[in-house]
């Protein structure tokens, strides 16, 4: 491969901008002018073809960014980043899944901490709604999952969620005990000497 | 010893040559049998079954010597390889042969054997690609017009196994008592029927109760679905209704889907 | 700006594949047609520059990526990661990418061993994922490979897999036959001539 080609690679994977002596280090094989020189053939090929991103030289080291004139588009991107789910989310919503219907306190009494914010949130992504409101003293409302959340786990149901016992199973080995004693003849293996066994031929 | 073993190679007789193999990376009994039938060079569609078995049970006590654990899905396979060798040493029977004579005893085996190597090379060459992390990377930099501006969140991302996992960590957290049901039954419990239940009427606005046993006419689905029922009268999310004695029962959601007001504001409101 | 430079610099900049759909959603000014011959000159562009890195269809999206042949460069600045992947979970994925959807129970059927654990920890790095639930007695979960699955093994779509007739012709080249002498283990297998492997653009 071809050294330019290697200190792009080098570059476009990096977390941070690299410096020419930081460059140089990791490829001993290579000559510091070399790595020069190619760095700024780099730089320039980017330049003079016009495309969406270029090498430049920021603080002491070398990155590529995209050019400044097309910012506009790139912020379009960011509004298109996935969400991810709090851990806190992730444990109010399971509740509300495996245990609805049921109150703000029931979930806070599970998880031993105010859930209102995250409750709140997780009324306005849609994934939780109220169902009514419970006939006890104070009248709160009680809160079930919503179409949007089978949307969003491809649920066909609310039958179709996993149970526990489910995914519990995952860790449990079934058991042939009984089989032990089964098909093996009763004359004995011969004696093995087990160190040779683990040989490892690497 | 068995003398037998002078004549027939074996798979320990390999060991003594200096042949190793890591004995606990036989991933199941048919990669191990895969392993006896490439070593003794036969053809897979025609296994000398009384070698293959010997030599898989020669394993197996080897694995025992080495008090290594023995899975119960190893001795299952060496039952069924007995159960062929016996077959096959038993003279055709005319009788059996008319009821399910399809020929070698040995025909499923071979399919199962041959449907697994698919898969042993499939996972082969999948692991033999470029794989991302490994052998290719992404842009780890973030660019400094992204940092810039982070506002709105996209769509949600996240998996169901997450959720459950999630709901699994919480329960071996915290104390058994504050549940009532913590371990359900067995497959029908009174909480998977309401979320049934919860679910149909999301899309519908009146359900009958002969459509919820419907599929599953047993004492036990009818108990739980009524016990489930009861429930949600309740707590007054659901009202039923009967067209004159002995007529259908009918329920329908007591609360409007969109009745219930403001989220924020409900949150917010006294518990 | 044209087309190709806007279109590289929200890819480039972007943290994750952005599909075709996706991109024709930021670009409302733009015609389908024409974001989707940009994105293949731009795949082809960067394929004959030789650079350190090309543009490829990833998980139905498209991403910049190093060039496996650069890996090692690459990782002298950064990790790469030593999750290896054992023959067992290498066969589970196997089999639940060709056979999707498909139970527990189907799984350990074809392997003839217990699959629980390998099947948790695929579940745990999101190669793996709860489809539902299979409608017979028991209603047990079913699985299906994952986005990540596509991502990690840079395949565009689950039709790019090698059908199982082709890896059969595979196996019957002498080329394969030379791991009878190897060590079992699939970590050791002789490096497959990777580029044969990464997918073209295309």
């Amino acid at each position: 491969m071809s050294l330019p080609a290697i200190i792009e690679s080098i570059i476009f994977a990096a977390d941070a901008a690299l410096s020419l002596d930081r460059l140089c280090e990791m490829l001993p094989e290579y000559e510091r002018g070399d790595i020069k020189t190619a760095l700024t053939e780099l730089a320039e090929f980017h330049e003079g073809r016009g495309g969406g991103f270029g090498l430049v030289e920021v603080a002491g080291g070398w990155q590529f960014r995209t050019h400044p004139v097309l910012q506009e588009y790139v912020v379009r991107h960011i509004k298109a980043k996935t969400a991810k789910f709090s851990q806190s989310a992730l444990e109010t919503l399971a509740i509300i899944a495996y245990r609805q219907p049921l109150t703000r306190a029931e979930v806070e009494h599970l998880r031993g901490v105010d859930c209102g914010g995250v409750l709140k949130s997780l009324l306005e992504k849609k994934l939780v709604k109220i169902l009514g409101k419970k006939d006890i003293p104070g009248r709160p409302l009680i809160y079930g999952t919503s179409k949007e959340f089978l949307e969003v786990f491809g649920l066909k149901d609310l039958k179709s969620l996993p149970t526990l016992r489910e995914i519990q199973a995952l860790d449990e080995t079934p058991q042939f005990e009984r089989q032990e004693e089964l098909p093996l003849e009763p004359d004995q293996a011969p004696p093995v000497d087990s160190s040779l066994l683990f040989d490892d031929p690497e | 010893m068995n003398p037998a073993r002078e004549e027939n190679p074996t798979l320990l007789d390999g060991f003594r040559d200096g042949y190793s193999v890591h004995l606990d990376k036989f991933d199941g009994p048919l990669d191990l049998l895969l392993h006896l039938i490439r070593k003794n060079e036969v053809d897979i569609c025609d296994i000398p079954i009384a070698d293959i078995t010997r030599q898989y049970l020669d394993y197996i006590k080897l694995m025992k010597v080495l008090n290594l654990d023995v899975a119960g899905d190893f001795l299952l396979m060496a039952s069924t390889l007995l159960h062929i060798k016996s077959r096959m040493l038993l003279p055709p029977d005319d009788e059996e042969e008319s009821e399910e004579e399809e020929g070698d005893p040995r025909a499923e085996l071979v399919r199962r054997l041959l449907e697994y190597q698919q898969y042993k090379e499939a996972g082969m060459v999948i692991g033999a690609r470029a794989l991302l992390g490994r052998e290719v990377f992404t842009r780890a930099c973030p660019d400094p017009a992204l940092s810039a501006a982070r506002t709105e969140e996209g769509p949600l991302e996240v998996s169901l196994f997450e959720l459950v996992d999630a709901f699994r960590a919480l329960l071996a957290r915290i104390p058994k008592e504050s549940f009532h049901d913590v371990a359900p039954g067995d497959s029908l419990n009174i909480a998977d029927c309401i979320n049934e239940i919860l679910s149909l009427l999301q899309d519908r606005d009146t359900l009958q109760f002969d459509e919820l046993i419907k599929d599953e006419l047993t004492s036990e689905r009818v108990i739980v679905t009524f016990l489930a029922l009861l429930e949600l009268c309740r707590l007054k999310l659901i009202r039923i209704f009967q067209n004159g004695e002995y007529g259908a029962i009918w329920f329908i959601p007591a609360v409007a889907p969109e009745q219930a007001g403001s989220a924020g504001e409900a949150v917010q409101s006294p518990v």
